[in-house]
């Protein structure tokens, strides 16, 4: 019985969530139009102004290494963290009396 | 403010230089807990005095982004007092009570503490400040109640905790609630809610009841107490039948008269029905003791009970009711600690702790069952006795307020109080000398000399109760 | 606006993803569940280059093909089987 | 040059632990060295953060704005330094390097060798340095960076932990983790899509105007943002993972992990709530009752699930949890008392929480046990560190003149201000079941009998760690003063109350 | 692997894919790719080196000691490059207001970001090939 | 009903990246293989990043690289790709990190099972 109702209840909440996700996705700005909300300043200045900005004619670089060059710090920290949470975890992390 | 910084750190330094002096002889561990109690109590009479004389002592200090303040007014001094006297009392019983148990060292830093927090509570001047206190006694006398170690101690030690901490917890809201709608928590300045006419008053006023309710015993908040009677008698005879519980009655008087006032008091719905809370309690508590075989449990509900006389006349919110509220503090502290003290050597002595063994103590243990047996008048209200005029008060505030039925529980409380001790009496002084080894030896004058100096003053008030009306008066026109 | 036929072709290449997925979830053999993984990501890349995301592209086949023989090696090390 | 220092001090604060951590790993063999340089910066940092701290309370909140590379706001990356940043970047500072003190020549047990010590020293210098970013960015996508490199971190230091048992804790934390950190980029996405922006200024302003057609998307970015971050800050139905990777953790890794990451990503929430959706449409879609109401829940349940908990460090984690709920119970009540009551309590929660579990790693490191009922006597023979614990109890409990006490306060006075009463009953008997999971400890440390054992204090440096963080517990109750304002001045910023 | 082909094609091709993947990591700035790609790219000849050659003969390609080295400093070398903006008085990460050389388009344009480029990439091989050896290592 | 399904047919490779979405965390969430688990993480994220690039993306639109000549069809938005690679390598390391952590648990357990792993866990546990 218990595991009917649980059933029960996963399926109701995946049922109102797939509604949910449903009209939220019909709400949204439709796909591949030019009227979509992401073209404003921010954008226009990306593309228009990359090259005097940042001397770079790749856009996508433009903003990489240098409007966000910020978040790109980050990611090479991200790197950098998980090669060395792959270290502390493989290296030398077995106690004595382990089984295989 | 040196009277009052003085009264109030006695007690935390004594206790340091206890806790600093691990392998002091225990004479003089015994010497530094005599010298700061009796430093206690002479600046607590010193700030009492300048009180009743109009005086006016206040420290403000801005700590934690609050303001505290300790401002004693004439109820909070004569509760200041009231129990620092007693405290000398107890440390000198305690050096006997104290001589063959363990750990004298731990129990000697927080009895020196509990002092400091109750002299804390009475000089508040302030919610938080009060509130401070009231949790710093909760903590300080935490590991007097558990000193047996035994797993009933323990017990009961978590039982008080989550009791305390749970009244705590509802005073803090009502504090908070009370900041909210007055903007204000310190008492100099009149009642705090005077002119707060709002709805939810009534609920303010139930939690603040039921916080200090905890303390104070008030049935049904009540169980923890008998549970907390495994703790050592001197402990048992000061803190469950003055310092914590008068904290809650304290508590009670200071919310009832400093927060509301009772002009709001009277026109509340609940108010009206809160003395008789309080007479079911007188009523039911002494029933309950009646009942009880184990003497100290039998003084436990005892203690519960007589706590709402105190409580019936504050909530009549007459002048006579109030008075005799103040007065039933003094004079019933001073009989029950007797009680208690009596019991305490009783055990020790007699090795007995149950009611219906006692054939025969009264032989073997005079002095102590005459004490006992003073002491029992005086819960019944025999006219020699101190509690005779408080009882009287109490009946006259309460037919002043026109309830004229109040009176009638308080003597059938009476009655019940003669059934409830003095058959004990009576039976200890029949039948064969029981095995005892008396009331002689080293410590024993140390035990008994506070119980019988404690009976004489409670004859004394008996006899002249104006030595104490100065005090009583002064409380009762603080706030009528 | 109406749908062209580069959209068709976009739904077509988001339709292999989810049956890719699908696939991931239901097969037993891990190994087989990382090929069908790489498969993944490279129709992931070819959408981005639909997408007219070329860098992204080149970055999603290069991690795409580094995670699969990561996965591959691992896989390789401990068991294959799914329990 | 204390100009220079005086204008990039918003990007020194950020980049001086990540500075440090990229040179330590080569030099593992000079293992002193990598200590020394450790709490150096992390002293440098707390210098830096007292005096950022102290440059915005001079200006009464005027927030410091840094452009990354130049680029002004909707364009580039900026460092925002107002009254929030600096307010958790002082608690981030003053955290860590008592934390780090702690960690100095202890580690071998927990960790292992001068190379994984190293390793382990490495994360958390990142982690710090993230945290420090955490308290200032101002860009949506940053946050997301940085809660990553932040997961990775905590996980890692999680599986530093030799042993199997903190592997599977820190897998386990790591898929969630990752779950939630899928929903918060979700959730960016979604803000993106229809703000086109990912300053969180320009966002909200871009927010405000369009958010009426965009009903659903908001109320589901909303709840992906709740529930990510929720999965990462442990509230109550999404903590399944945190009790075994706090309690498995090496011991400065735990203090790190309960004291400070959990409050990062609840710091990212706050931000991202009341600085992208605003109090406005907070108030329109009714989150603040949803989060006061997850707040009581994961209060509640937090402090039984700790009472339940026979394992000193497990029953410290399910305490974040309830104390967690707190947090968020504050921030839900949306007015100015409330909200700085909260963020006070966020700090002295950081300081209490790090100090309770610093001193359990060293009893347990001490007496070799791990249950609640093991610790008899432990109070007479490692006096300072039972005597710190105790003092970090108190201040949890909220008994006056701790720093629990001063957040409950106003907690509290927030509650009650906006009328909620249940709110401040669960409170109220949330830290009485504070009291009954705690105090068992503290009595039988004290008052039971010590076996014959020799346990003693540790080191001269942990010992330091736990009497900074002892005083820092009471002094933040006994004088609250510059931390207080700074919150309540973060605060009215955050609900835009001039 | 013992097999012959496969150890010459290999052993042809890593050149060509190394080149490749420095040639995307030193263009990332004008045409599509970058340092991450690149990078990766480099870091996967080396893997795939290792696989036909076993792991021993790749790690004298690229010992641990010099692993380790890339990348802490591959990470410090962006900060360091962030630096240099405050060095010039100008916010941490400026670029090409820091150093402007070149011609918009050219290689050498876009002020340090091909240099932020090159230390990426350097970072990024060096950490697949770490995570490479260290998965593939036998027990600690 | 059927404007909010002709709605969802436009956009859909968001309508694609929600059903991804909802895979990968189906696959996170009940198989007990960490292995599928790691697989089940990856499928959500690009899910993810789907809905990012169908974000900046355009119909007319052409690749973000100047082009001196091409200059009357619109450039795509740029930013969502520059996001996105951060993701990407982002999904790398907390795979990379995983996959460690898998090894290490098989060099302990034996099994990259979740359930066999708790079910030795309790069995060493009784013993």
């Amino acid at each position: 019985m218990g595991k009917y109702l649980r059933l029960a209840f996963i399926l109701i909440l995946a049922l109102l969530t797939g509604y949910g996700v449903l009209v939220t996705v019909a709400e949204l700005p439709p796909y591949g139009a030019d009227t979509n909300l992401t073209y404003n300043q921010v954008s226009e200045r990306y593309i228009n102004g990359a090259l005097e900005d940042t001397g770079v004619p790749n856009m996508v670089t433009a903003i990489v290494l240098d409007y966000r060059a910020y978040d790109t710090m980050f990611e090479t920290i991200v790197l950098f963290t998980a090669v060395i949470a792959v270290l502390i975890t493989l290296k030398g992390a077995q106690e004595e009396g382990d089984r295989k | 403010m040196l009277e009052l910084g003085m009264a109030l750190f006695s007690g935390v330094t004594g206790a340091l230089v206890v806790a600093s002096l691990p392998k002091a002889t225990e004479r003089l561990r015994r010497a530094v807990v005599l010298l700061f109690s009796v430093t206690g109590m002479v600046f607590s009479w010193r700030v009492a005095i300048k009180i009743f004389n109009g005086g006016n002592i206040g420290i403000i200090a801005q700590l934690g982004g609050l303001t505290w303040s300790l401002d004693p007014d004439p109820l909070g001094a004569m509760f200041g007092l009231i129990a620092s006297t007693l405290w000398v009392f107890a440390a000198i019983y305690s050096f006997g009570y104290m001589e063959r148990k363990t750990r004298p060292q731990t129990y000697y830093a927080f009895f020196l503490i509990s002092l400091s927090a109750t002299l804390g509570v009475a000089f508040s001047g302030n919610l938080l400040a009060l509130y401070f206190f009231y949790e710093l006694l909760t903590l300080a006398t935490y590991p007097l109640v558990i000193h047996e170690r035994s797993a009933d101690a323990v017990k009961a030690g978590r039982k008080y905790i989550i009791y305390s901490l749970s009244g705590a917890a509802a005073i803090l809201i009502a504090i908070v609630l009370t900041y909210i709608w007055s903007g204000k928590i310190d008492f100099a300045s009149g009642p705090i809610l005077v002119n707060t006419m709002r709805p939810g008053l009534n609920l303010l006023l139930a939690l603040f009841v039921g916080g200090f309710g905890v303390k104070a015993a008030l049935m049904p908040l009540h169980r923890w107490l008998p549970a907390a009677m495994v703790a050592p008698t001197p402990i048992s005879a000061l803190l469950h039948a003055v310092a914590v519980v008068y904290s809650g009655v304290y508590g009670i008087l200071r919310v009832v008269y400093s927060v509301f006032g009772r002009e709001l008091m009277g026109t509340l719905s609940l108010a009206r029905k809160l003395p008789w809370v309080a007479a079911f309690t007188i009523l039911v508590g002494v029933i309950i003791a009646t009942q009880q075989d184990v003497l100290k449990r039998r003084l436990a509900y005892h203690t519960i009970s007589q706590l709402s006389y105190i409580l019936l006349g504050a909530f009549t919110l007459q002048p006579w009711g109030l008075g005799g509220a103040i007065l039933h503090m003094i004079s019933y502290s001073t009989l029950k600690v007797t009680l208690f003290f009596c019991a305490g050597i009783i055990a020790e002595r007699a090795d007995e702790t149950a009611v219906s063994r006692m054939q025969g103590v009264g032989w073997s243990l005079p002095k102590t069952m005459i004490a006992f047996g003073v002491a029992s008048l005086g819960m019944v209200g025999m006219l020699p006795l101190n509690t005779f005029w408080s009882k009287y008060y109490l009946m006259r505030g309460g037919v002043q307020s026109g309830q004229w039925s109040l009176a009638l529980v308080l003597i059938g409380s009476g009655i019940i109080n003669a059934i409830c001790f003095l058959p004990t009496v009576v039976a200890s002084f029949q039948g064969e000398k029981a095995k005892s080894s008396g009331e002689t030896g080293g410590n024993t004058m140390l035990m008994l000399g506070p119980t019988l100096c404690l009976a004489g003053i409670a004859l004394l008030i008996g006899l002249y109760p104006g030595i104490v009306w100065p005090g009583v008066e002064a409380v009762v026109n603080r706030f009528f | 606006m109406g749908l062209t036929l580069a959209d068709y072709g976009t739904m077509a290449m988001l339709f292999m993803l989810i049956v890719a997925s699908l696939a991931m979830y239901f097969i037993r053999d891990l190994m087989h569940a990382v090929i069908v993984y790489g498969a993944y990501t490279l129709v992931m890349a070819l959408i981005w280059l639909q997408m007219n995301t070329p860098d992204l592209a080149i970055t999603e086949a290069a991690a795409g093909i580094g995670m699969t023989v990561m996965m591959m090696v691992v896989i390789y090390r401990t068991s294959r089987k799914e329990e | 040059m204390t100009a220079v220092i005086k204008t990039h001090l918003p990007v020194f604060v950020v980049a001086a632990p990540l500075f440090v951590s990229f040179l330590l790993s080569p030099m593992a063999r000079r293992f002193g060295w990598v200590q020394s340089l450790v709490v150096g910066v992390q002293g440098l940092g707390l210098l830096l953060a007292v005096y950022l701290a102290g440059m915005i309370l001079k200006s009464s909140g005027v927030p410091i704005i840094y452009s990354m590379g130049g680029w002004p706001a909707p364009w580039g990356i900026e460092l925002w330094t107002g009254s929030l940043g600096a307010f958790f970047l002082l608690v981030v500072a003053g955290v860590t390097l008592p934390i780090s003190l702690y960690a100095v020549n202890n580690l071998s047990d927990e960790v292992g060798d001068a190379t994984r010590s190293t390793r382990f020293f490495v994360l958390y210098l990142l982690l710090a340095g993230v945290l420090a970013g955490m308290a200032l960015t101002n860009d949506l996508f940053n946050i997301f960076v940085l809660v990553e490199v932040a997961t990775i971190s905590c996980c890692g230091l999680v599986s530093a932990r030799r042993g199997p048992n903190a592997a599977k804790a820190a897998f386990n934390y790591l898929i969630l983790a990752t779950l939630g950190s899928g929903l918060i980029l979700g959730g960016i996405g979604l803000v993106y899509m229809i703000t086109g922006n990912l300053n969180m200024g320009f966002a909200g302003i871009a927010l405000n105007g369009v958010w009426q057609d965009y009903p659903h998307v908001v109320w589901m970015a909303m709840s992906f943002f709740l529930v990510g971050f929720g999965v990462k800050a442990a509230l109550f139905p999404l903590h399944v993972w945190l009790p075994d990777a706090h309690s498995t953790a090496p011991t400065p890794a735990s203090a790190i992990l309960s004291g400070l990451a959990v409050k990062g990503y609840i710091i990212c929430l706050v931000k991202i709530l009341f600085g992208v959706f605003e109090v406005h449409l907070l108030d329109v879609f009714r989150l603040d009752q949803i989060l006061v109401l997850l707040g009581m829940l994961a209060i509640l349940a937090g402090s039984i699930l700790a009472l339940a908990q026979g394992e000193l460090k497990r029953r410290l984690a399910f305490s974040t949890v309830a104390q967690v709920g707190y947090i968020v119970l504050g921030f839900g009540l949306m007015n100015i008392k409330g909200v700085a009551g909260t963020l006070f309590y966020l700090a002295s929660h950081a300081v209490i929480k790090s100090t309770l579990f610093l001193a359990a790693g060293a009893l347990i490191s001490a007496t070799g046990k791990t249950h609640v009922k093991d610790f008899a006597g432990v109070g007479r023979k490692m006096p300072i560190t039972m005597g710190v614990f105790s003092i970090a109890s108190l201040g949890l409990v909220g008994i006056p003149l701790f720093s629990g006490f001063v957040g409950k306060w106003y907690l509290l006075l927030g509650s009650l201000e906006v009328g909620n009463l249940t709110a401040a009953g669960v409170i109220g008997i949330g830290s009485v079941l504070c009291a009954i999971y705690l105090f068992p400890i503290i009595r039988t440390a004290y008052f039971e009998p010590a076996p014959e054992d020799d346990w003693q204090d540790p080191g001269v440096p942990q010992r330091l760690a736990l009497v900074m963080l002892g005083i820092a517990v009471i002094g933040l109750g006994v004088l609250p003063g510059p931390l207080l304002q700074l919150a309540q001045k973060a605060a009215a910023d955050l609900l835009i109350i001039p | 692997m013992k097999d012959f082909v496969l150890r010459r094609v290999v052993a042809l091709l890593l050149p060509f894919i190394q080149m490749f993947g420095i040639y995307v990591i030193m263009h990332g700035h004008t045409s599509p790719g970058g340092a991450f790609a690149g990078g990766m790219v480099v870091g996967l000849g080396v893997i795939g080196f290792s696989t036909v050659f076993g792991i021993e003969q790749g790690k004298t390609k690229m010992p641990e000691h010099v692993t380790t080295i890339t990348e802490s400093y591959g990470t410090l070398w962006y900060i360091l490059m962030g630096l240099v903006g405050i060095f010039k008085g100008l916010p941490f990460l400026a670029n090409k207001l820091a150093v402007d050389v070149g011609v918009p388009g050219e290689l050498t344009s876009g002020g340090l970001i091909g240099l932020i480029g090159v230390g990426v990439g350097i970072r990024v091989a060096s950490t697949m090939v770490t995570l490479f050896f260290t998965m593939m290592e036998e027990e600690a | 009903m059927k404007i909010l399904l002709g709605k969802v047919l436009i956009n859909y490779p968001y309508f694609a990246a929600v059903i991804l979405f909802a895979i990968g965390s189906a696959t996170v969430l009940t198989r007990s293989n960490l292995f599928k688990k790691l697989i089940g993480i990856n499928i959500m994220e690009s899910a993810i990043f789907l809905m990012f690039i169908a974000a900046g993306s355009r119909r007319d639109g052409v690749v973000p690289i100047l082009h001196m000549d091409d200059s009357l069809r619109p450039y795509i938005n740029p930013l969502p790709s520059a996001l996105m690679l951060t993701g990407i390598v982002v999904s790398v390391s907390v795979t990379a990190f995983a996959l460690a952590l898998i090894v290490r648990l098989y060099r302990f357990y034996g099994t990259t099972d979740a359930k066999r792993m708790s079910d030795i866990r309790n069995g060493v546990a009784k013993e």
